[in-house]
């Protein structure tokens, strides 16, 4: 487990940032995007709020199994 | 034993007074309470937990699982304190502990006798009949160790958080190398030492480096090290950390007091924190007299303390003949060497060794071990035999028993983060490996125990990690250096005993865990470490399994007959050293657990008789005090005035988030159920918006300031989730689509004037500019202008059902607005009166936007035709939401109009007595209609008019209620319009 | 509103500077771009220095500025960037500026968050120090804080409360 | 194969004291995997082995229970041993209820003392708004028979002196909403007394036998594969609780379940200073429950770590979050030592509540969604749920507990906290 690094703040200690939930399948019923979670053991596709920094929302790739953060996107602005 | 003419590299001749048990002793500036105590003649020092035998201590530092002390006076006392780590203050108060009426003579020890009785895991064979909690206030006072302290007065820690290149944990060789290495090559190093001074072993070990006395090397060492820049923590210990921070707790003198603790982020990290010695199990192996060997080297090196007179030493390596050479040349008489090894297994060093001690009378045994310890409350007597007829027993006198079974290296840090271990057979232990990026193991943590290779082993790790820095400089020579001898160990855990015997072979010194118990943990089949660990306390106790750890795992793999490395040791777990929790909650303690957040108002509410109570951070004014005797009358008072006259109330802790941009309408459309794009510039409306599952999230107030600009407000409760929540969607779904969106609740304090002169008062307050503004204004209209010099909006809309106005003012001119409202005849009412006046016109708080209601439960249905899809609206028509006997919101007063019913009060009908049709969700004393009223979310089933059972039982009993239209007061509204 | 010492002593001086008008200016797209960019701290953590030599205009935000007490130069750039390619919100009043000097400032900080980390690379960060947000910068005397306004006073009271060892 | 263990009692203590060594036998090991069952768990925690319990005992089924590692090695031995039923909504009061009375007698059905220590759990109000919460709480199970008191300062001050309710703190305590009947339970007792009597009962537990998949047939499950071959089945029950995620992605089903890590941390032992339960949760998005453990330790946890994880390794920062809520109620005890920190894996759910209901296929079903109440609703869980795996149809106790109920609406959300297991 790392440290998180916020593409605008650079690396930050992860109790700055608030995990929000895992991306539901692409595509999926409005019920799916809202109740299901995708849980995949080693690639966990994530939304986090870096609420003690800037306050910008990431999208996060994590391996839940080790901890390691393997990217981070910042989302506002029309970057992606 | 005269402590006078002690010397040791701790102590200097100023004396010390303190007291144990009452008893009053002296020790020297420079001791530890074991230190002085045994220089001082005393040996029994505590009792194990279970059978609370009597215990002196056995190891030198926080490993030690027996001579734990309560430090000072009741209440204020400090329990289970290491002894070996409690530096001596003049006058210090200690206390031995679990042990009831004296040290010496304790009932409950009484237990011994049924030892058998009382075998592993017995409470859950038994306490079943009556009950067990019949039972369980006397084992909880035979339980735990130190005393419950009464009171705590220890500061927060000091907290510091930093960077460095290489952080080394552990000052013995291997971490004064690593350090020395990789400050030469340029690396930024932090060294942090869990004992008062460095060196670990080198203090008593035959070694010379660099031609030099090893404490000299240390002390040389040290003075380069501060001129290379390095930060040497001693009186520190690293305990845990996440994600490469890692935390060191530094409690100067070894008990709780003025702390500090240290976040530290290196680059690279040497783990560097030795080894720790184990014992080899032996009948009464927990007598006070029977301690470690490195233990006993350590008192006298470090305390001038001589452990004994008469020693017997009992080992499975070569390097006790060299302890026995130091002890002996100290003045202490060595009567034996118990080695279990054969004569070939000596190397040279330790052969000449043991020839000279012969000579000096020693009697050196080969092949033979320390059978039992006898002597009553403390050793007398050590009983040996020849491994090959264990009953050809022999007696040897004395009074102290050093044993020492080896070594096990201090993986707990290792052992983090994916790192796991590998059985190193030479050392019959475990090391840690498979660590990640930029951590090592180095020295006998590292599983090296001689001296040239551990030095090599730091410097390697020390310039390593420097060079993980970027610091490319010389790390200078590996030094050359000379120690005791590699040990040569033949893996031994126990010697031979029958079974009554193995009843007093203690491996977990702590919770008196012995083989006789592995054994009986095997018949019942639990097998694993793991098993065996939480069947038996192995490995519980303040020690961690340090001492009884690997020595129970290697047991129990001799009972199983299996190789050791596939048993393996139980998970360790942080910490690494046991912290105290003052350290742990760092400086959110007291009033700074949380930061309170402040109105621009809020010193003057404090000054004025306001009682202020928490809400989410806020501190927000219940009432006044001047207004009544307590919050139920003032609040009446206050309320009361509002309708009469006329009141202002701060509500500045409303949330207002700035909403612009060119897409800023559809975007507020896209969050709540009806339109922001249909809001005229100027004027604002009363919107709601749903979380993502349909449930009503938040309402509000939002003003139109222009086509591409809005402010929505949302209530003070949700501040932080609605903001997240704006700034989620305009980050993902309109990222880069034109708009924005800006937290400005503490841009503006809210005066809310409220009242039938509301008008009249702002007209004197405002001044004439004010004037036509404030007679034209309509309802939920707004106008911006200023006042004092700074932006004003004066916006017309009630939460109160009476005329009023919510004034937005810059917080430097809101104390100098209120001030003026109240010199123009308005006073003050708090949120009581709000609850009020709120509840009489049926206007919701969060006690109904409570996440469990949809907009139908809540009468929004008009809302929710309007068609505007936003988010949440899609989930909206899942079948629950729309059965019969779903809940709506709906007035409830007493039948009788008397009867006092609470927010809180559960609804059921005479069919159904048990199972509630609905509850009331906020209730109040309306002083306008001299009765209580409520608002309520009953089920769909009952509609209005209909007459309920109001069931309260924990608090004020039942009553008889009929539910009502939601708007008590003035339902037309036109007080609000007038 | 003129300057007012809040700690002045063992190694620590805070003073609370008088602020005036505030802005935070949003750019509708980050990384930022357009003709505005010219003259902006365009960069994460970059800062733009106003006439008097103090930090201007801090980018400590995706695509979002805040000029503290703009001066006429910076209260154009602004103005000129509103048109293109953002919006700018008045939000005077929501935040409060400290200057921490002194011997002993960095350690202050050190005991809430490790200032060396979050300041690499940046000359401006937005962190949340002593459980209140805030926005760093190093200047040449020391640090300058813009603390949210509401909890400006127990962000006093928490480096008062602070016990650093010699 | 080893024949059952003895009655235990004192008397059966003497008698082995006297035996000298071999009286007592295996609660559980030396089971050999047979070719068939007519229930295969998946899942050897304490849901599990309730389960296999009451389906042995009740209905008389021939039973497998399959563990990846070992017996009561999950989250039963690693939760903080708190068990209470003072929940609002019916559907999970009545549940929890039936618990609670379970665990009264436990002990003497199992002949295995579990130490059921009814010391009172304490839920602490921290303003007016949570005192009106409680009120509401305590009413709902006060009209279904269960137990529980409203008390104010002066009450607390007298059943919890050491809390001294009135002191001054950031978060004044105004009251508590207190269950009497509820407090702690020794959580690995739960684990190997229900293995015993499974044992005894003929079910087979079979540890280190990691189920790698599932065979069907014709649209109906057929056995499991596992690292041991082969099972045939006639049903099958998944019982695998923070590991329920993998659970889905074998059978091709996205669960409504988040899996987080838990933790929680123990002091080093001292003599009785807490005799009850307490609960603090303040608005600074902060959660401590703390008890004394019968060895003297101060037990305590609080929120998730916040983000999925299997690493079974909490963040130090929650661990200080737990900490300071521990002071924050009692401030006597910042002197004392913590020794050791845990975690649990919990399958959260998204409204906080279980799901007991078939998975995919007729005669597969899954026990799990226990998010922070696994341990309390064990052994209810383990009757209900063998009622299911047994006769087909779910007992009225725990029809709620649906998985369909998401997309229906019929959402247990006891918070109001939505579909945002971490959102504090």
């Amino acid at each position: 487990m790392t440290r998180l690094t916020c593409p605008f703040c650079g690396p930050r200690e992860l109790r700055e940032f608030e995990f929000h939930k895992t991306l539901p399948e692409p595509g999926s019923t409005p019920y799916a995007r809202v109740y299901e979670r995708v849980n995949r053991l080693d690639d966990s596709l994530e939304h986090w709020q870096h609420v003690q920094g800037c306050r910008g929302w990431l999208l996060v790739r994590r391996n839940p199994s080790s901890g390691a953060v393997l990217e981070t996107v910042i989302l506002g602005g029309g970057a992606q | 034993m005269n402590g006078t003419q002690r010397r040791g590299t701790r102590l200097t001749d100023t004396s010390l007074r303190f007291t144990f048990d009452g008893r009053e002793y002296c020790g020297q500036v420079g001791d530890t309470a074991a230190s002085a105590l045994l220089a001082s003649g005393v040996r029994a020092m505590g009792r194990s937990v279970k059978y609370r035998r009597l215990r002196g201590v056995l190891a030198a530092g926080p490993e030690e699982p027996n001579a734990l002390f309560t430090v000072g006076t009741s209440p204020a006392v400090i329990p289970n304190v290491y002894a070996p780590q409690l530096e001596l203050r003049d006058g210090m108060v200690l206390k031995s502990q679990n042990r009831w009426p004296s040290l010496k003579y304790d009932v409950a020890s009484l237990l011994q006798v049924g030892s058998g009785f009382f075998g592993a895991g017995f409470y859950y064979k038994t306490f079943i009949w009556p009950s067990w909690h019949r039972w369980e206030a006397t084992i909880r006072a035979l339980a735990g160790l130190g005393e419950a302290p009464g009171t705590c007065e220890l500061p927060p820690p000091a907290v510091e958080h930093f960077s460095c290149d290489v952080l080394v944990a552990g000052a013995g060789a291997a971490g004064l190398a690593a350090a020395r290495a990789a400050a030469r090559a340029g690396a930024r190093v932090v060294l942090c030492e869990r004992e008062p001074v460095c060196g670990g072993e080198l203090e008593f070990e035959f070694a010379t480096i660099e031609g030099r006395p090893a404490l000299a090397w240390v002390d040389a060492t040290l003075v380069e090290l501060a001129s290379l820049g390095v930060r040497v923590l001693t009186d520190t210990t690293l305990v845990g950390g996440t994600g490469g921070e890692y935390v060191a707790h530094h409690e100067p003198g070894g008990v709780p007091g003025a702390n500090s603790v240290y976040k530290i982020r290196p680059v690279a990290f040497v783990i560097a924190m030795g080894a720790v010695e184990r014992p080899i199990a032996f009948i009464n192996n927990d007598l006070p007299g029977v301690m470690l060997l490195g233990a006993a080297e350590r008192f006298l090196a470090r305390y001038g303390v001589m452990v004994g007179s008469n020693l017997v030493l009992f080992a499975n390596h070569d390097r006790v003949y060299a302890a026995a050479t130091r002890l002996a040349s100290a003045g202490m008489r060595v009567c034996a060497v118990v080695d279990i090894r054969d004569s070939g297994a000596l190397g040279a060093e330790a052969t000449a060794q043991r020839a000279t001690l012969a000579q000096g009378g020693t009697e050196c045994l080969l092949g033979y071990a320390v059978i039992s310890a006898a002597g009553g409350s403390h050793v007398r007597r050590a009983i040996v035999a020849p491994l090959a007829s264990p009953s050809a027993t022999r007696v040897i006198a004395c009074d102290v028993v050093l044993v020492s079974g080896g070594w096990g290296p201090s993986a707990h840090a290792g052992l983090q983060e994916g790192g796991t271990t590998r059985y190193e057979e030479g050392l019959a232990a475990f090391v840690a490996m498979d660590q990640p990026e930029g951590r090592e193991n180095a020295g006998a943590a590292n599983g090296l125990l001689e001296l040239p290779r551990v030095l090599i082993d730091g410097a390697g790790a020390g310039t390593r990690g420097a060079r993980r820095a970027g610091a490319d400089g010389d790390p200078g020579a590996t030094p050359i250096a000379s120690g005791d001898p590699a040990p040569r160990l033949v893996p031994f855990w126990r010697s031979p005993a029958d079974r009554a015997g193995e009843k007093r072979q203690f491996i977990d010194y702590q919770n008196d865990v012995n083989v006789a118990d592995l054994r009986a943990t095997l018949e019942e089949g639990f097998v694993d470490i793991e098993h065996v660990k939480r069947y038996t306390a192995l490995g519980f106790g303040t020690d961690q399994g340090r001492i009884g750890g690997l020595l129970g795992a290697a047991i129990l793999a001799e009972l199983r007959g299996e190789p050791l490395k596939d048993v393996g040791t139980s998970r360790l777990r942080p910490p690494y050293h046991s912290v105290t929790m003052s350290s742990l909650a760092g400086l959110r303690v007291g009033a700074r657990l949380r930061p309170m957040r402040r109105t621009p108002l809020h010193d003057w509410h404090l000054a004025n008789g306001g009682v202020l109570e928490p809400m989410d951070l806020w501190m927000r004014t219940r009432y006044y005090r001047q207004n009544g005797p307590a919050v139920f009358e003032a609040g009446i008072a206050e309320a009361q005035r509002v309708r009469t006259s006329g009141g202002i109330v701060d509500g500045s802790t409303l949330g207002k988030i700035e909403v612009a941009g060119p897409n800023a309408a559809v975007f507020l459309d896209s969050l709540y159920l009806n339109k922001a794009s249909t809001i005229k510039v100027g004027r604002s409306k009363y919107m709601v918006n749903l979380r993502e599952d349909g449930m009503v999230l938040d309402d509000g107030i939002v003003l139109r300031l222009a086509d591409d600009r809005f402010i929505a407000t949302t209530s003070s409760g949700h501040g932080g989730h609605m903001l997240s929540h704006f700034e989620h969607y305009r980050d993902t779904e309109w990222s880069g689509r034109g708009v924005t969106v800006t937290d400005v609740t503490e841009s503006w304090g809210v005066i809310v004037v409220a009242g039938p002169q509301s008008r009249t008062v702002l007209h004197s307050v405002l001044g004439a500019a004010w004037q036509p503004v404030l007679d034209t204004l309509t309802h939920m209209a707004f106008a911006r202008g200023a006042f004092g010099g700074q932006d004003l909006t004066v916006l017309r809309a009630s939460f109160s059902g009476e005329l009023a106005f919510e004034l937005h003012c810059r917080p430097s001119i809101t104390v100098a607005l209120w001030e003026a409202l109240i010199a123009a005849g308005f006073k003050p009412y708090g949120l009581e009166a709000l609850d009020i006046l709120r509840v009489e016109k049926g206007y919701l708080v969060s006690s109904e936007l409570n996440g469990e209601t949809t907009p139908f439960d809540l009468c929004m249905d008009g809302l929710v035709k309007l068609g505007n899809p936003c988010v949440g609206r899609d989930l909206l028509d899942r079948p629950a939401f729309h059965e019969s006997d779903r809940p709506r919101l709906v007035g409830v007063r007493a039948l009788d109009g008397k009867a006092i019913f609470y927010g809180g009060a559960q609804l059921t009908t005479a069919e159904q007595p048990n199972r509630p049709c609905g509850y009331v969700t906020s209730s109040v004393y309306s002083p306008t209609l001299g009765e209580w009223v409520g608002l309520a979310l009953v089920s769909r089933k009952q509609p209005e008019g209909a007459v309920l059972d109001c069931r309260d039982p924990v608090r004020i009993g039942d009553c008889r209620v009929r539910l009502t239209s939601m708007v008590h007061y003035d339902p037309t509204g036109e007080r609000m319009k007038s | 509103m003129m300057a007012v010492t809040q700690i002045s002593g063992n190694g620590i001086e805070l003073v609370e500077r008088p602020i005036g008008r505030v802005l935070e200016f949003v750019a509708f797209h980050f990384p930022p771009e357009g003709a505005f960019v010219v003259g902006w701290p365009a960069a994460p953590g970059a800062v733009r220095h106003d006439t008097l030599g103090g930090p201007g205009l801090l980018h400590f935000a995706p695509a979002r500025w805040l000029a503290p007490s703009p001066c006429a130069e910076i209260a154009a750039l602004v103005a000129a960037a509103e048109e293109a390619a953002g919006t700018c919100v008045d939000v005077t009043g929501k935040w409060r500026e400290f200057a921490l000097g002194g011997p002993r400032a960095g350690r202050v900080l050190a005991s809430a968050v490790n200032v060396e980390a979050v300041l690499e690379g940046r000359e401006c960060a937005a962190i949340t120090m002593f459980d209140c947000p805030c926005i760093l910068v190093r200047v040449t005397d020391g640090y300058r804080i813009w603390v949210r306004s509401s909890f400006a006073t127990d962000f006093i009271a928490a480096v008062q409360s602070l016990r650093l060892p010699a | 194969m080893t024949g059952p263990t003895p009655h235990y009692s004192a008397l059966a203590l003497l008698r082995a004291r006297l035996a000298g060594g071999g009286f007592w036998r295996p609660l559980w090991t030396g089971r050999l995997l047979k070719q068939a069952y007519d229930v295969v768990v998946v899942g050897a925690g304490g849901h599990g082995l309730a389960t296999a319990f009451h389906l042995a005992r009740d209905h008389g089924l021939k039973v497998a229970v399959l563990e990846k590692r070992l017996v009561g090695y999950g989250n039963v031995g690693r939760n903080t041993t708190i068990v209470r039923s003072n929940y609002l909504l019916p559907e999970n009061h009545y549940f929890y209820e039936d618990s609670l009375r379970r665990w009264e007698t436990l002990s003497k059905d199992l002949n295995y003392n579990v130490m059921y220590s009814p010391r009172g759990v304490v839920d602490l109000a921290l303003s007016d708004g949570d005192m009106i919460g409680a009120a509401r709480r305590g009413n709902a199970m006060r009209l279904a028979g269960i137990d529980c008191e409203m008390m104010d300062r002066a009450a607390l001050d007298r059943f919890c002196p050491e809390l001294v309710a009135s002191r001054d703190r950031r978060f004044p305590i105004f009251g508590a909403l207190v269950q009497h009947r509820g407090g702690t339970v020794r959580h690995d007792a739960v684990a190997w007394g229900y293995a015993r009597a499974a044992t005894a009962l003929g079910v087979d537990i079979i540890e280190d036998c990691e189920v790698t998949g599932l065979r069907t047939a014709a649209g109906v499950a057929t056995g499991v594969e596992t690292v041991k071959g082969y099972v045939q089945a006639n049903r099958v029950l998944f019982a695998t609780a923070g590991h329920t995620g993998m659970i889905g992605t074998m059978l091709g089903v996205t669960l409504p379940i988040e899996t987080h890590l838990l933790q929680a941390m123990v002091t080093e032992p001292i003599k009785p200073m807490l005799n009850t339960v307490l609960v603090y949760v303040h608005p600074g998005h902060g959660e401590t429950y703390l008890l004394q453990s019968d060895k003297g330790g101060l037990v305590m946890g609080g929120y998730l770590d916040g983000f999925p994880s299997y690493t079974r390794e909490g963040q130090w920062s929650r661990m200080e979050d737990v900490v300071q809520g521990a002071i924050a109620m009692l401030p006597q005890a910042a002197g004392v030592k913590i020794v050791r920190q845990w975690a649990g894996i919990n399958d959260m759910t998204m409204d906080g509540s279980p799901i007991i209901d078939r998975l995919r296929y007729d005669n597969v079903f899954l026990n799990a969604g226990w998010c922070y109440g696994g341990f309390k609703t064990i052994p209810a869980s383990g009757a209900a749920c063998a009622k299911l795996v047994a006769s087909g149809t779910a007992p009225d106790l725990i029809k709620a507990y649906r998985l369909s109920r998401f997309e229906t609406g019929h959402m247990l959300d006891e918070r109001g906290g939505g579909p945002f297991p971490v959102r504090l």
